[in-house]
């Protein structure tokens, strides 16, 4: 893993990727010199391959509790909202949406926020660790409630 | 007592392992990379949590999110599987710090079985054979030459933090000795941050020969029969079988014994596999794996012992279910490691399996995560699947292996299930007569 | 010597013999009516042959067709598989006649255990506990009174001729035994062209338990344990394991016995069963199947021994690789019909699967001819696949088949899997109480 | 790692891209010289069912003769004729074309049938079976040889 390689890499997939945009492609797989780089979209959900992709869990009767995990469960029962400007978790963990129990939440729907400001905090092995706004915006929708659990990449707020 | 098992792992090991829950009436809890959204075990869990994006080193390995992971879910005990973090003693130890149960050994005994200098002083003490080598490091060439002399040539230079074959040399003469221990320490340097290297005795064509042990928080160790696993291709095992066509049941019952009682000597807890070379009779250490190994069902399918529940069991405080005298041996099992590459270059080939149908029938078992419509992600090893047929005599195995072979399907990306066709059709496979080198030959002269 | 084996039948069973026959280097014919083109063993057998239209009439069951497909191949043995032309004995003949070897008994012991009369006064003479009933045939309704009056109401009322459940009917009263003497004559008439009919006494609540034996022509004869299929559906098994949650080890051994001396003595040749009512410590003999049965893998999973195998080295004069010393009994087995069903109105399920996914994993076995892209032809029974998991103990068992059940996908069509899921959560299930009656009533709760 | 393979290979990629789109194509990969370049469509929302039958005999790599019986590898060696007006065997079993061995054949092509006239002869089990014509008409194609094995409904000759 040298690190030289890194930052050279992600360069030319960007590149790959404005591309794979720009020429709506669905894959592009470019091989050279011991690299090998593949970016692909993600896959329509129109498509045949979920048809072909059997789900055991939902088909396989009375399985505990079903095979679902327990967020997918939740943003199940609401309509899922547009998450293009979501700002997602950064890690696994606990989010709390104030600095302390019982203190006031860092923010409110409706309210606007600036660049860099806490959104809330994921706690992590004891460790809380701030979730900040990419951009100054306003943020139109919580999507967590306090103390709950959030896995990798959840959509936590939307800041628009 | 353990009632949710996290599973820090990915592919067909994840999915054995919940099986092994399930059959326990244990609950998992999958973790997985952003690539892994719909893998079979994330699919098939209780639970899953995404700890990561597809990088091995932002997912997999990161010890903090996987146990962040556990706190979340409430899940008491952690599996590594193999590879990734299941031979770190640091993760261990982790685990054991956030009042976890961690499935596997004490982190005393990965870390020394994961310096192989060390390791190899622990296995002398014990009264295991080891490979005759430099007693420690060579820090010069000279003391390399002088401890070649003694060996006698040819000899092996290796890295002591190495593994899987990595910065590996062999030499024959005393001129070859110096280019290999110089090469040797700065490719160790470069790939594991210390150029420590030793030297030791090169077999010319041993076999691979590697001995299950299970053991107990109370003192009872069994060993589990060997496995052979000769058949490699840049030190990867291709194909196992137990037990080794070369044993007779003295020589099996002899090795076993040794290993067991230098187990129970270390206080080791849990599965593991001493891995040995053997030629002429001999066998010579080469190292410990503190973890399930990918070729644990040949060895199930011999002795009816389900590994990975008893690694569960020993976990919880529970006693090994059998004993020594227990320890059945009934017929002959073989397994093929099937991977997406090229049967013949070699060449990973990630992508959509668009037809999978797995071999059925009498004593044929798959293990494999691998299901039709499923997208194998590039940035994982390219095992995606593992055949594994049982026979009462070695015939009557390789001849049920040769007809479940043809059976298969895998459609939408190349696999080395055409190499173990090759394979079957071979008299020295057919015979049992091979080494370690035989499949680079063969590979070489088709 | 058998070089080339015609498999005379077709879905999951015609598969399970083309693999036996690979496995010991034996090339394989399969026969198919137009309606199973595309079938497994077809796609996989060395050769295959259209024999007719898609009625079994006009196909499976048309002997000459059969015979001259063999001719044609250069076939020299033909294995009959279960249903079809299995217990044919005109058939077998005919196979002799033509200079082929039938894979099955002599054609005598299928005729003798075609006609439920004779097979009863058969195993009187061997010593074989029989249900108490008519001594032959009742030919008028008071001959049936008189009988009934001297075994004790309730008695059954059963079709010589008959098989499969069909043409049985229950009398409790004298009254209800006229009208019931009268309905089975007429039934059997129109079934079987024979309206011969006998009474049994019948039983309350008992078990279905039979036993396998196998027998060669050198005066070899063992017994492989018994089989609980008391989980029936209108006489149709669902759900058999092994060995039975009603025997201990003394009990097993002696009506193993019992059977194993009754079979030498008639001088059966091949694989067998013989079929035992239990209740209250006692085995009452019912018929003896002269062929391969549907439920042989559970039996297969406990001894290691397979049956198929054992069949066709039989049929070439070989002797039976084992004694019974040797037979062993290891863990416990069981194996659910999956069909393609509705899986409580029982309303068969032909089309196409669109997807399959086997279980897999330790001691799964699954014997399905059905693929992903199959089309299941209305012509023919409904059993697509028998999923057979084994464990060190019953409960292991159990718990490994609630595992593999909830793995298992067939999509596109209704399938019977959810009704094996919910049978493994019954208590009743779990504790291995039941009898044949159960099922049914289990069904009517619901 | 050489830092040239970003200029080189994007330009390429492009170009394939185009060409990919132009000609209306699904994927396309290139390899030349150590570079391999992959590009393709999103998945097309039509195929599913053709692509998942799996066809395990041919698939699977070296069983003895392949799982084909020997009729289907007869009729594939030369394009399929139609057979709308083909006669198919009534059974299993061997075909003669003549009465008996060195007598004239029943027809030949081009022959001028009537219905019910003998076109050939199946042998099964020792007796001979005759074929007939099913309507008036002109022998155009006879798809079987003397003494070849035949499985039922194949088809024999076309009479038209």
């Amino acid at each position: 893993m040298s690190t030289s390689k890194n930052k050279l890499d992600t360069e030319l997939v960007r590149e790959l990727a404005e591309i794979l945009s720009d020429a709506n492609l669905g894959e592009l797989e470019v091989e050279h010199e011991g690299l090998r780089v593949r970016v692909s979209k993600p896959a329509a959900p129109a498509v045949p391959s979920v048809a072909a992709m059997p789900a055991p869990a939902q088909n396989a009767a009375p399985p505990p509790a079903a095979a679902v995990s327990p967020d997918e469960n939740r943003t199940g029962e609401t309509p899922a909202p547009d998450e293009t400007n979501a700002v997602q978790s950064p890690m696994v963990g606990t989010v709390y949406l104030s600095p302390e129990p019982g203190a006031k939440v860092f923010v409110h729907e409706g309210d606007k926020v600036k660049k860099g400001d806490t959104l809330m905090l994921v706690e992590a092995m004891k460790t809380f660790n701030p979730v900040e706004s990419p951009r100054d915006g306003t943020v139109t929708r919580i999507l967590v409630s306090d103390a709950q659990p959030v896995e990798y990449g959840e959509p936590l707020v939307i800041v628009s | 007592m353990i009632e949710k098992v996290l599973i820090a792992n990915r592919g067909e090991i994840a999915l054995r392992i919940h099986r092994a829950c399930k059959e326990m009436g244990i609950a998992t809890v999958a973790v997985h990379s952003e690539a892994d959204r719909y893998a079979m075990a994330v699919r098939l869990a209780d639970e899953s949590v995404c700890i990561g994006p597809p990088p091995s080193a932002q997912s997999y390995l990161k010890k903090s999110q996987i146990i962040a992971a556990a706190e979340i879910t409430g899940a008491d005990a952690i599996h590594p599987g193999y590879g990734f973090l299941s031979e770190n003693a640091q993760f261990a130890e982790m685990v054991g710090a956030h009042g976890l149960v961690f499935i596997g050994p004490k982190p005393e005994h990965i870390r020394i079985m994961g310096d192989k200098i060390a390791a190899k002083q622990a296995m002398i003490d014990a009264g295991v054979p080891v490979v005759p080598g430099s007693d420690g490091g060579v820090e010069t060439v000279s003391a390399a030459k002088k401890a070649a002399k003694k060996i006698g040539y040819p000899v092996l230079i290796k890295a002591a933090a190495g593994g899987g074959g990595r910065g590996m040399k062999v030499a024959r003469t005393d001129k070859e000795l110096e280019n290999a221990v110089r090469t040797a320490k700065t490719e160790a340097k470069a790939a594991f941050g210390d150029d420590a290297v030793y030297i030791e005795k090169y077999l010319e064509r041993p076999r691979h020969i590697e001995i299950q042990v299970i053991s107990d928080a109370h003192g009872n160790v069994c060993h589990l029969w060997e496995r052979d696993c000769s058949i490699q291709r840049r030190h990867q095992k291709v194909f196992e079988e137990a037990p080794s066509p070369a044993l007779n049941q003295a020589q099996r019952d002899d090795i076993g014994m040794i290993v067991a009682r230098a187990v129970e000597k270390m206080g080791y807890l849990g599965a593991g596999t001493m891995e040995f070379l053997y030629e002429d009779g001999q066998f010579y250490f080469i190292e410990m794996n503190t973890r399930l190994q990918v070729e644990h069902p040949v060895t199930e399918m011999i002795t009816g012992i389900d590994i990975v529940r008893e690694q569960i069991r020993i976990a919880d405080g529970a006693k090994l279910s059998f004993s020594q005298d227990e320890v059945m041996l009934v017929g002959h099992a073989i397994e093929c490691r099937i991977n997406a590459e090229n049967p013949r270059s070699f060449v990973p080939s990630p992508g959509m399996i668009t037809d999978f149908h797995p071999p059925g029938g009498p004593d044929v078992r798959l293990d494999s995560a691998a299901y039709a419509g499923y997208r194998i992600p590039p940035h994982y090893d390219s095992l995606i699947g593992k055949l594994i047929v049982h026979g009462r005599t070695r015939n009557e195995c390789v001849m049920r292996l040769r007809r479940a072979l043809q059976e298969m399907v895998v459609g939408g990306v190349e696999t080395t299930l055409d190499l173990h066709r090759d394979l079957l059709e071979q008299k020295d496979i057919i015979d049992g007569d091979y080494d370690i080198h035989w499949l680079e030959r063969f590979l070489a002269d088709d």
